[in-house]
């Protein structure tokens, strides 16, 4: 255990080093694509993250979730615009099926394709689209349409999820076919883009067994609300981080304004609440990966991962609000960065489920 | 409510039921907060109107061309603007802050010279207050003015300056002793925005867009006749007319913001959210609170003289700032998932905009914590820290 | 107008010193009655409490809601136990009903007897009796339990709402009949003692006209609900006072405790909050008194009486709780009245309607 | 969780289901919170036989009487003691407090005189910390403590003290030095409370109870031999301890907080509350934050050494605290209008207790107010105000 540690350790500081040496984000999230191309292709090449989950028999490095959940981490905590976060959920959701012998063959040749080269994975299909159903699966291919898929405008392959409950698929879908229009939509939060995506009978590879009941896409679901949850709890350690710097240095009636008790109490508020999100995306993330039916406290996977995602997305959301009142008019400037983790908490509780719609969900469980 | 406030009501009424669907049709509904640039041209045309129909400085005294109208007949103005969909203000800065300073603390030349301009609805004011370095703690002011001969010239930065870029006049808070500190030593001055000392660059906010300013004093000059109040009192002088800014138009306001909540059900109706424990939930919360606050307003002005207490207008601030704030994120949440996405390049729904610019509404004009400071000593007679 | 204030100014002094000077609440809450009943004859008998809203034609003193809203604001203030605000509810109801030539026999002799000694009333059927319905009315009298009827019994003369929506109906009945069964309970509050009544047949009075579909019976439950609201806004002043008062006296750290800015910013909202409740409550009043059908805002008496009593009790709970913790470990003891003010405060939130309840129909209007 | 552990979870196991069933079947369920007085003297006759049984004192030192068992295995017994319904520990002060301290600054003397007492449930002690004058600010200590001979004689007065009624021994702050002031000059005493110079008084509740008591010093004595580290040293004594007071116990208590969670929702569903919109969504919230917490102390516990830090026992104080008071108010909320009422003469339901007692949550060892100063200042490093 304590050697996977170093090894987080070590991966995490090298994709820091890496995102703070090369990230331009605001180029990035004012460029074509929403995100820097370059600094993907690079993120591949040098840091692997694209094979990062992939066995090694696939040319992979042959990690796991918990080393996953990491590299999303630290994205998170710079709210850089990239899709190597999603990447590396497909990625480990498909060397999972290739684990337990069924990722299919195209599953398996995507899988090599993530070793090797630069490939930017979407899925679709995680958030409620306003006034549709789920996607259609039957004879002809998927039908439907999907909203708020991020980055489904530039991904170089779609995961999509069909149908619902126990009939819930998981597709792998090639978006540069005719039964596929992509419609890029500029998002609230500008770091991440979104797209609407249409199945007209689109071709698509099923990854999900014959009879699993929807199992493959309650985990795709669950490890994405844990990967939502994961990356924002890092992004809320971040903007309080900053914050706190700013109160220490920032002086009104000739004093740092950090050392006025409201501010304080609110911010040692706002530590126990980041303190707690960071446990319970942890907590997730090692219960993702012990693949128990249940915790001790009888809670299944899905159940933790909506709680982590609810957890995450409202602690981010919380705390950056309270930021930028905390830092006064210039955190409501476009020049500081301050507002990209205030849209980034209102869009982590939008998407994948949002809070509302989960504690609904949680409430039936009583 | 006397015979007399109920006839004004419909003079009110009539007046602008004719205007708002006659010529400036096309002006209702505009600006608002964060949209307080939308149609400047078609909203100062509407100001003037507003000037030429005697409806600005409803409450100032009749010798300075005021109407001398009662604070409730300023109300019921601004109850059946609001109703009527009247548009975002441009004037509130001339009529609200600095014409009242200048009835307050200025000389009879220049009343003579600055009133008659505010009333006409010709002449737009900035406020020059905050600084980068003085936000929350405006004694902290650092623009120097310093005089030569008949005039004082500006050296600083001013921020937050909202309709700076098409501002005639800045009201400013300026050192005029350099050795000074804190409140001392401060003056206010009237300083004419077109001249080449100064320079306005819009501040680009959070939505994407620019209400705000900052505005540059480089060698800025202003004649020493227009500064109001004795040099080195501009403090007292810009702190005698700030409870001012609110009061009256608070129940005006709240005509908006029950249309705003409106809007909100409406969308929960239509989307599902009604159904929903939680968002329902909120959403009631708000409806009460909305009570709360008119209920609020309305026993401010039945005891209220001529004016609003310091007290009533820290806790009105805080109450609306704080509850239009949650109304924001409540739209928001109540639109869902399709709030995700905004239309190219930036352009944001009336939701969105509210979820993000109603983020200002704790901080400017005084911020939450301002207000509780101010609530707590002067109120509460708390000891200070 | 401006008379009507002075003497509602005057009353509030007389009752506040009344109270200041006579009341013993400690002796009183503990004995027989739960409350001081030798205080209540002198409160009758020396400031007209009982027959203050009655008309000056039955010998009472002709006032109304307003200044009987001023008396229970003082009693709320001292949270002194006592029946004078239901008997003044009562008293208000049953003199609207003679100035509309409704009261019947019965009620004109109550009110000639409230004008001239100490009668106690209490009001039945306000507060859900958890799995029990309303009263039923039919030929041969009143049954059914109804529970939590304050000061129900040591009261003279009941009050008693059958049926519900447009059934409903008010009634007098008298306690000392075979038909009524009353067991004293004691209250969590212990300024408030409570009953439950058991009604088998028994012989009433209906001062509701026949066919007002009703109406009479939502008039009791929306003056009964204001006068909570305005005794709940009362306490929490007179809370919050004391309570700013100790800051400034106790000592920590080397210093008054109230010149720490958390604690001073508490205050600050909690001061919001109990100048909104006591707006909240003088609204109200003026509401019910005014008569009219909706108010500006198109809300009716029930509506604006149900915001009231939610926004009141909810503030006087928060304040007595944010006390509580602001006073540390002193305020937890019986020794100290805090607690008192806080026990109010539950009890409030769950008479006449809890909250959830409330919140609940207002919810219904959107 | 290794194999070894899973062993001793069994054993754990075992020897409670095996005494919680036989001689001491009627202890199961007693105590807690608000109702510490109950069954003093069966709860310790079960303290000394878990002392009996060596399940005091799990992880001191082997040397000393310990097991020296993990940190892990601590937790299991503190689960499975919770998961059996063992009885409210009365020996919490003596085992988790004085114990440590002990251990940690005591010499060999007092390490052989009183661990044994502790490790064998039959020493009680109860703590003298807080007066009346020294609640939160602890360091404003005004109990003296003058040095006559080999004696120590104590005059003073301390709070809160709870089962001082019962207690054998107290563990004093005392001021040795009458000129010094805050933290300087206090010492760390050992007293005993059968003497005629201490008495002990209940301090009434909110809830009528009496669980907490006043300690009175008039002229009490215990030996300089008593005296636990050096003159003047008692405040680094007794701060070098005070993280140990929770941090292994955090998660058998949490199993307490789940009991009462779910007996909530037993009632809410049985009386309607879980179908009220409000209601429902405060007890999903409860139940979110519950397993927040849960992760936040696995965290913990992963992560730490040997001992749990100052960040993180603030933080799991601030945390518990304020999450056992909620849910004492949604206890009654739930319950509705049939919490308005007590049996005789104030004989609360558990839910009224719940609701009232845990009003001392927030208050007692640290209250919310002193965590967050901890947390702002030592954690986030911003500075005195």
């Amino acid at each position: 255990m304590s050697e996977n540690e170093d090894l987080r350790d070590e991966m995490r500081k090298a994709v820091a080093d890496f995102l703070r040496a090369e990230s331009d984000r605001r180029a990035a999230m004012d460029g074509d694509h929403g995100y820097d191309r370059a600094l993907f292709r690079r993120g591949v090449a040098d840091l692997g993250l694209g094979g990062l989950p992939v066995p090694e028999r696939f040319g992979g490095l042959g990690l796991g979730f918990a080393e996953a959940a990491v590299v999303i981490e630290e994205f998170g905590r710079a709210v850089a615009p990239s899709p190597v976060p999603d990447t590396l959920i497909a990625g480990t959701l498909l060397s999972e099926s290739a684990d337990a012998g069924t990722p299919g063959e195209p599953g398996e040749a995507l899988l090599a394709r993530l070793a090797e080269e630069p490939v930017a994975i979407a899925v679709a299909g995680l958030t409620e689209t306003p006034g549709r159903g789920p996607v259609v699966a039957d004879g002809g291919g998927l039908s439907g349409v999907v909203g708020a898929v991020p980055h489904g405008a530039t991904a170089d392959v779609l995961l999509v999820i069909s149908g619902e409950g126990d009939d819930a698929a998981v597709h792998l879908v090639d978006p540069e076919q005719p039964g596929v229009t992509r419609t890029p939509r500029r998002a609230l939060d500008h770091t991440r883009r979104l797209a609407d995506v249409e199945l007209t009978g689109a071709r698509a590879d099923r990854l999900s067994p014959e009879g699993d009941d929807g199992a493959l896409a309650r985990r795709l679901v669950a490890l994405a609300r844990i990967a939502l949850a994961a990356e924002s709890a890092a992004a809320a350690q971040a903007c309080l981080d900053e914050t706190v710097g700013y109160l220490k240095v920032r002086e009104q009636f000739g004093r740092a304004i950090g050392s006025f008790q409201a501010l304080k109490h609110r911010c040692a508020d706002l530590a126990v609440a980041v303190h707690g999100a960071v446990a319970t995306a942890q907590y997730a993330v090692r219960f993702a990966i012990t693949g128990e039916a249940t915790d001790e406290l009888g809670d299944d996977l899905p159940t933790v991962a909506a709680v982590a995602k609810v957890v995450g997305a409202d602690t981010l959301m919380r705390v950056a609000a309270d930021c930028l009142q905390l830092h006064g008019g210039v955190g409501f400037t476009f020049e500081h960065d301050l507002h990209l983790y205030f849209k980034r908490g209102k869009a982590n509780q939008l998407l994948a489920g949002s809070g509302p719609a989960l504690r609904r969900q949680l409430a039936a469980r009583l | 409510m006397s015979t007399g406030d109920e006839e004004f009501r419909a003079e009110v009424r009539e007046w602008l039921a004719e205007e708002l669907t006659g010529e400036f049709a096309d002006v209702v509904g505009l600006g608002g907060s964060g949209r307080e640039d939308e149609a400047l041209d078609r909203r100062l045309a509407w100001e003037r109107r507003l000037g030429s129909g005697g409806w600005i400085g409803l409450g100032w005294p009749v010798e300075h061309g005021g109407r001398g109208a009662s604070l409730a007949q300023q109300v019921i103005f601004h109850e059946e603007y609001a109703k009527a969909g009247g548009p975002g203000r441009l004037l509130h800065m001339s009529e609200q802050l600095v014409g009242p300073t200048i009835l307050a603390f200025g000389s009879d030349e220049q009343k003579r010279r600055f009133l008659p301009g505010i009333l006409s609805g010709e002449a737009l004011w900035c406020q020059g207050y905050s600084e980068p370095g003085a936000g929350s703690d405006l004694a902290g002011v650092r623009t120097r003015a310093v005089r030569e001969g008949d005039e004082y010239v500006l050296n600083g930065q001013k921020v937050w300056t909202s309709l700076a870029h098409v501002a005639d006049w800045c009201f400013v808070l300026a050192r005029t002793d350099p050795g000074s500190s804190r409140h001392a030593g401060l003056s206010y001055l009237l300083v004419p925005m077109d001249q080449p000392g100064v320079e306005v660059r819009p501040i680009r906010q959070i939505t994407g867009t620019s209400e705000f300013n900052e505005v540059f004093f480089d060698n800025a000059r202003t004649p020493v006749a227009n500064r109001v109040g004795d040099e080195g009192d501009g403090w007292r002088v810009a702190m005698g007319t700030l409870g001012f800014e609110r009061g009256v138009a608070t129940l005006g306001q709240q005509i908006g913001f029950q249309r705003e909540l409106d809007h909100v059900v409406e969308l929960a109706r239509e989307g599902g959210a009604l159904a929903d424990q939680e968002l329902r939930g909120r959403i009631v919360q708000s409806w009460i609170d909305l009570r709360v606050m008119r209920y609020t307003a309305v026993s401010t002005l039945r005891s209220a003289g001529s004016s609003v207490s310091g007290f009533e207008a820290s806790l009105s601030k805080l109450q609306w700032a704080t509850w239009h704030r949650d109304l924001g994120e409540l739209a928001v949440d109540v639109v869902g998932p399709a709030a995700l996405t905004v239309d190219e390049p930036y352009d944001l729904s009336p939701e969105q905009t509210s979820f993000l610019f109603s983020r200002s509404d704790t901080i400017y004009g005084g911020s939450n914590e301002i207000q509780r400071n101010i609530i707590a000593e002067r109120v509460l007679g708390l000891p200070r820290g």
